[in-house]
């Protein structure tokens, strides 16, 4: 165990920062629920652990979904982090081996070649200096990528990168000087006991031919030290954060532990594994096609993490889960932004008393089926129209429950965070589905979808039309015509990310033409800017994003854009230069009807 | 718009044209006419040409100011050689030649004559409940119009609640006039916001049956008007107006849309006066014999195919003295007259 | 305020008013409100100022009042009118002057209706002469006494013993003039200035001294309205409308208010008790509230008659705290004298309104 | 004040003073949301308002007692709304009412209206 003053900065920054993380991750463990502590102590004794470990691997080191957003700053996540690991790991076996000791001080291996000039009587080191030496030449390389980054980042796929804080800025610095003070301290010595590895070696020679390193040798160690203990000093500070916490989270999310209804315990985190990377400032449409700034994810990560205002970014979100998607770190963003709307939102004191004496509308014949429209669906008159033809054709024996309007199902309030304020609706609404004796839920609005399958308890099968038309095509209760015309599928927000209905309406498509004539597909799709759930977006925001998701929808030039949602459809149509319909409308002109022998062409070729 | 038209007309004798009014119209026909190559002779009452526009302002929507646009109309002014300060006295047409006396003794012979004699502003006197002429913070749109260029008289109080009010002497059988002078709404949008300029932290309300913003970039004029000006309209119509015992007026409404009356004090109120025939117009037909609509403005002879021609031949009209018009209308109307007296000289 | 705005309308709304023989036609209602008034008006343009009025006993209400609580058709209106017209020609006279407001937008109403329908002006020809065997002559001029003492204003301020300035303080007393609507809002011009500025008040205030006040809700009603009062699940709407006159002109502080109508007086004066005792607000007059006086009566204070002969103590708002601001010497105790017995029963007083 | 009994009572004055009228709340609500003020009253919300079709509830109604300082109408038609957002999409102003009305609730829950 060798000891020289310089070790100091690195021990004391390494203690401290074990003290505080251990603090930290213990308090945020002790905010765990009951059964989340459980599942945590029984995932240490699992597989799941195994699993995690894989995880780990794949996710802290490699960085597997980073290449997936950029090949260039996959690489350099993957090289840093990957092989300032190996650099640890194979650094202390060098030392262990050299002697024969299985333990020795935490310092030993970071500055093991200061310690330890002669190495005949140990046989491998050849192999380990050239290890070593390798991985620190591919951290350098690293490094320059970084820097590279700083001055060309689209080259990294990145059109905008984070406005950092100082903190980070600063911990950033440090970060990069810790493996070129190591390169020079290393060649110092190397120079002086030719103890380096090829490079460390060759780099030494060369400063030995110009600098008396007898001078040199020993600041260098310090501020080889130094560098790595302030950086252990302002990592909890930082976003660096993010490198141990990430970690503790994989294992936590393959224990089964979930996010719950407030900003404690796994939230934490979350919040605290965020690396402020800016990846999901890019796939920001606010940001890209109107311009606006500060409400992305890593922004508010960041105001909710060093408790600076964060009204804004939480209402002012479109919450189309394009960031969750792309998000390295897999945060669930959304529902973060949405655990702090049911707190930032006023108190509504809703006066829903009217409904009580409202009317229940009920079927003069019960009927298996109900197609509930929607009231954002009353507004696209076609969509209904084109519904109830099909049903007509196909004989579906339904009953519209909502022909004359309807009670809000409640999922724009939810959005807001104001979800139990809208218990009333949602019981009349229950009421009026359950009275009705129905088995299936109908509904051609993906906003109505969602909040029945989650904030409804209904005993009865929910689905979207697109769905149940499948179902009708499937069981050749209509038949589709092959169109000759191009058109593009917009997959809404609400249905897909939001549910993961992918393939249902691909299936029903298929039966027409090919769906996926865009790139903006699946997770992938634009968000067609007329949700509901942002609050304070202003009207030419909106228009932009809309306008910048349909000239990317129909950069193919397609003669039709089709979608799936009453929302999507009436925000297209404000912007479109060719008609958009709804996926049922497309359907019925698609349809052939025994008398009708020619589906009725909408555009022609 | 100048284009010389460089035909055969040169080597006949040149015909002579007598426009009755320096307006924009009066001006805008005449360079039109001398681009004919014709000789042309104006007659003005006033002692200046441009007409109402020269004493505007600003126009609207575009806040262009009023002098430069009428050097851009008049072109060279010095070859257009105007009678100012004169009137026809007399006037009668022997086969074809308008045989014309001013009220200074100057005679003129003319081949055609074209009245561009335009439009007087409702004289808001004549809305007594109004109390325009009685109440000392009661003014018109023209007044308005000249404080802009001459500056306010003093106010004192910095925070000044200005109130517009739409159609006075317009849409109103009481005043004897149903039409709509049509330029008044878009005027009061554009005065408002000049008062929010003038006055940044007054307060500006604009009284309206209905904001008739037809033209181009009117209606985004509204808009800018209420959101980045954050001015008022409330859809009432002025009954009366008193004064208060701190010198601040008083004006009685219905909030239409509450269907409630309501009150409220101001420190300035605008009587947005709308086009009326002008006197000299009435004078002027009499003179030469013809007849006014039922509006008093002088009547053309077709409606949409023959709007600058009157029963007379060889005697045309132009401008605002057939209607309200708005200055594109009013430019446009006086080329095409240009053109039907061209088109009548040379078939003459 | 420019007054030279104000003269120029008036300039627009001149009235030829006769200088002499005048038919009188009394008021139903104005002898029971003030009963003073009428005989002040015959004693000043006889005693004063030598005119020649004829007080004829025959003539009947003009059913005004009824008419406009539609409870008499125009009809009936029009040929008890032409009744009244007959009377005057019968006596020899061409100008006609009724005593009432109402009464002369009645008969203005009719005689405009007859201009513009000749016709009908036939059949009540024909009406009266089957009901009362009359024929009638439309008058000459048709008049109202307010414009007559307008008319003779300055004759009166010859003969003044008073001013209607303040003796303490000097300055001409603030005058609150209110015009009866039926005056000149109908038709303009029957009224001297027009309906917006009417000048027939003023004229007699500015010329006896006083100053006028142009309070914001100067042309409002003064809550008389006929079906307003006479049915009470109405009056509250009545009451509402002074209630708003005098909550304008209170800031001005008003010495009076005086009124050439029966029932502006009226209900100025006797709603202003009923507010008192429901809202015990009281506005001026330092707690006796604001005198509301017919012109008769005004002129009679000028001219320095016994206020009590003037009917004064008919009135429910107090008129000795106006009285003391002229400097008129009265003698209290005169107050209940009739003839020659004093009245024993007098009025209770008031809780809120302070009365002498 | 008499306790005589009149048999009727002063009407009260319907006569809105807006001098009078306490605009606090509208300016600070249009200050938040500028788009406010483009409002036209022309009860396009007002149609396509899902409450509407149960009970007195006109965004129309809100706009203009939020101009006129009527807070207590403003505050009954707020507790109505579902927050269902399709007055926004009729909007022919694009006014952001959703918004407003969160933004009135917060200043009703507030101590200050």
């Amino acid at each position: 165990m060798s000891f020289d003053p310089f070790v100091l900065p690195f021990l004391l920054g390494m203690i401290y920062l074990l003290i505080i993380l251990s603090w930290r991750y213990f308090k945020w463990l002790d905010e765990l629920e009951v059964n989340d502590r459980y599942k945590f102590i029984r995932g240490l004794f699992s597989l799941n652990l195994f699993k995690a470990i894989r995880d780990v691997f794949s996710e802290s080191l490699l960085h597997r979904k980073i290449f997936r957003a950029n090949f260039f700053l996959g690489l350099m996540h993957m090289s840093l982090a990957f092989f300032w690991f190996l650099l640890i790991v194979v650094g202390s076996i060098e030392s262990k081996l050299y002697s024969k000791y299985p333990f020795n001080a935490p310092h030993d291996p970071v500055f093991f070649k200061f310690f330890m000039h002669n190495f005949d009587q140990f046989r491998a080191h050849k192999y380990f200096f050239f290890f070593m030496d390798l991985f620190l030449l591919i951290l350098l390389i690293a490094v320059a990528m970084a820097l590279f980054k700083k001055f060309h980042s689209l080259f990294f796929g990145m059109k905008k990168t984070t406005r950092h804080r100082f903190v980070d800025r600063l911990a950033r610095i440090f970060l990069w000087l810790i493996f070129p003070l190591r390169w020079l301290a290393e060649s110092a010595t190397a120079g002086i006991h030719n103890n380096g590895g090829f490079l460390t070696q060759s780099t030494g020679d060369f400063m030995a031919s110009f600098m008396n390193l007898w001078y040199f040798e020993y600041p260098l160690w310090w501020l080889y030290s130094s560098a790595l203990g302030a950086f252990f000093v302002i990592l909890p500070f930082s976003r660096y954060m993010h490198i141990p916490t990430e970690v503790l989270l994989i294992f936590l999310r393959r224990f089964g532990i979930k996010n719950k209804n407030e900003i404690k315990g796994f939230a934490n985190f979350e919040i605290q594994s965020c690396s402020s990377c800016g990846i999901c400032i890019n796939t920001c449409q606010m940001d890209a096609a109107a311009n606006m700034k500060g409400q992305q994810a890593v922004y508010y990560l960041q105001k909710l993490r060093f408790k600076r205002n964060f009204e804004d970014p939480v209402f002012n979100c479109l919450m189309c889960m394009r960031c969750n998607y792309y998000c390295p770190v897999d945060i669930d963003i959304a529902h973060l932004r949405k655990l702090n709307r049911r707190k930032l939102m006023p108190a509504l004191d809703n006066d829903h008393s009217y409904l009580d004496t409202a009317g229940i509308p009920v079927p003069e014949v019960s009927s298996r089926i109900i197609f509930f429209a929607g009231c954002m669906t009353h507004l696209r008159p076609g969509t209904i129209q084109a519904i109830t033809k099909i049903f007509d054709v196909a004989e579906v024996d339904y009953w519209f429950a909502d022909k004359e309007g309807s009670i809000c199902c409640g999922r724009p309030m939810a959005m807001l965070g104001a979800g139990e304020e809208a218990q009333t609706m949602i019981q009349k609404n229950t009421q009026l589905f359950v009275n009705s004796g129905a088995k299936v839920l109908v509904t051609a609005c993906p906003i109505c979808l969602k909040m029945f399958r989650e904030s409804y308890q209904l005993p009865m099968h929910v689905i979207h039309h697109t769905e149940f038309l499948k179902m009708l095509v499937a069981a050749k209760r209509i038949t589709l015509s092959k169109t000759d015309a191009s058109f593009v599928y917009h997959d809404p927000c609400e249905l897909g990310r939001g549910l993961g209905e992918f393939r249902h309406v691909r299936e029903l498509l298929r039966n027409i033409g090919n769906p996926d004539t865009t790139t903006y597909r699946k997770n992938t799709s634009l968000c067609c800017g007329g949700s509901l759930s942002n609050l304070k977006i202003r009207a030419d925001q909106r228009k932009k994003i809309t306008k910048d998701a349909f000239e990317k929808l129909v950069l193919k030039n397609p003669d039709m854009v089709i979608t799936a949602c009453p929302r999507c459809e009436q925000t297209f149509a404000t912007v479109a230069d060719r008609p958009v319909l709804d996926v049922s409308e497309f359907v019925e002109m698609q349809m052939t009807v025994p008398e009708l022998t020619k589906p009725r062409v909408l555009v022609e070729k | 718009m100048n284009f010389v038209c460089n035909t055969d007309m040169t080597e006949r004798l040149k015909k002579k044209v007598l426009i009755i009014g320096a307006g924009i119209a009066g001006l805008e026909a005449a360079v039109q006419l001398m681009n004919l190559n014709y000789d042309v002779e104006v007659i003005e009452k006033e002692n200046f040409y441009g007409g109402h526009v020269k004493q505007w302002f600003k126009t609207f929507p575009d806040f262009q100011d009023t002098k430069p646009l009428i050097d851009l109309i008049a072109g060279k002014p010095d070859n257009l050689n105007i009678h100012f300060g004169s009137v026809p006295g007399f006037a009668e047409e022997q086969n074809g030649i308008f045989h014309v006396i001013t009220d200074k003794n100057l005679h003129i012979h003319a081949d055609a004559v074209l009245i561009s004699t335009g439009f007087e502003l409702f004289d808001a006197h004549r809305k007594e409940e109004y109390g325009y002429g009685i109440f000392n913070h009661v003014i018109t749109n023209a007044d308005l119009e000249s404080f802009f260029q001459n500056g306010f008289p003093e106010t004192g109080k910095l925070s000044l609640r200005f109130g517009f009010i739409h159609c006075v002497g317009s849409r109103d059988a009481k005043a004897g006039n149903l039409y709509c002078s049509k330029v008044c709404c878009a005027t009061a949008v554009k005065q408002a916001i000049e008062v929010r300029q003038h006055f940044p932290d007054s307060e500006v309300y604009c009284f309206y049956m209905d904001m008739r913003m037809f033209g181009k970039q009117y209606e985004e004029l509204f808009q800018q008007a209420q959101e980045k000006y954050g001015i008022h309209f409330v859809r009432a119509r002025l009954s009366e107006v008193n004064q208060n015992f701190d010198q601040s007026l008083l004006i009685k409404v219905e909030d239409t849309l509450t269907s409630k009356p309501m009150k409220m004090s101001l420190d300035y109120i605008v009587l947005m006066s709308g086009m009326e025939p002008s006197v000299s117009s009435q004078s002027i037909a009499t003179l030469f014999g013809i007849a006014l609509d039922n509006e008093g403005f002088i009547k053309v002879s077709k409606p949409f195919i023959a709007e600058n021609i009157t029963e007379k031949k060889g005697l045309f009209v132009a401008g605002t003295a057939t209607g309200p018009k708005t200055i594109t209308e009013t430019l446009n109307d006086a080329r095409s007259a240009a053109l039907a007296v061209h088109q009548y000289l040379n078939s003459k | 305020m420019e007054l030279t705005g104000k003269q120029k309308i008036w300039e627009k709304y001149q009235k030829e008013i006769p200088s002499d023989s005048y038919y009188y036609a009394r008021s139903c209602i104005r002898q029971n409100f003030w009963p003073g008034s009428e005989n002040t008006f015959i004693k000043i343009l006889r005693e004063e100022l030598g005119k020649d009025i004829k007080d004829e006993a025959h003539h009947t209400t003009c059913t005004g009042i009824a008419y406009h609580s539609d409870v008499v058709p125009l009809e009936t209106t029009m040929t008890v009118v032409a009744r009244q017209f007959s009377l005057m020609s019968e006596s020899g006279y061409e100008h006609f002057v009724p005593s009432c407001i109402t009464s002369f937008g009645l008969y203005t109403e009719i005689l405009e209706t007859w201009h513009e329908h000749p016709e009908i002006e036939q059949t009540i020809r024909n009406f009266l002469k089957e009901s009362t065997g009359r024929t009638f002559e439309k008058p000459k001029f048709l008049i109202h006494p307010s414009d007559v003492i307008y008319s003779l204003r300055y004759e009166i301020l010859k003969k003044a013993r008073y001013r209607l300035i303040n003796i303490e303080t000097g300055r001409p007393l603030q005058c609150v003039e209110h015009i009866g609507c039926h005056y000149a809002k109908m038709f303009p011009d029957a009224g001297v200035g027009g309906a917006e500025f009417p000048h027939v008040l003023a004229g007699m205030v500015e010329a006896w001294g006083g100053e006028v006040i142009d309070y914001p809700e100067r042309r409002s009603c003064c809550g008389f309205g006929f079906r307003q009062y006479l049915v009470q699940a109405n009056r509250g709407y009545s009451i509402a409308n002074t209630k708003r006159k005098f909550e304008s002109m209170e800031p001005y502080k008003p010495d009076l208010i005086v009124t050439n109508c029966p029932g502006c007086p009226y209900f100025l004066d006797r709603w202003q008790y009923v507010i008192s005792e429901m809202e015990g607000k009281i506005y001026g007059g330092d707690g006796y509230g604001i005198p509301a006086l017919t012109y008769e009566e005004l002129a009679g204070l000028v001219l320095g008659y016994n206020p009590w002969e003037l009917g004064l103590q008919m009135h429910q708002v107090s008129v000795e705290p106006l009285l003391r601001k002229m400097g008129f010497l009265y003698d209290p105790a005169d107050k209940y004298v009739v003839g020659n017995q004093i009245i024993q029963d007098r009025p209770d007083h008031p809780d809120v309104l302070k009365v002498l | 004040m008499s306790d005589k009994k009149f048999g009727f009572s002063i009407h009260s004055d319907r006569q809105h003073n807006l001098d009078l009228a306490d605009k606090r709340l509208y300016r600070k609500i249009a200050l938040m949301e500028p788009s406010l003020q483009r409002c036209i009253f022309c009860g396009g919300c007002a149609s396509t308002c899902t409450a509407s079709a149960f009970t007195q509830m006109s965004f129309r109604l809100i706009s203009l007692h939020l101009r006129r300082g009527n807070l207590k109408e403003v505050k009954s038609y707020a507790s109505k709304c579902m927050l269902c957002g399709k007055c926004t999409m009729v909007c022919p102003r694009d006014i952001n009412i959703r918004h407003v009305i969160v933004l009135l609730k917060k200043e009703f829950s507030g101590n200050e209206f």
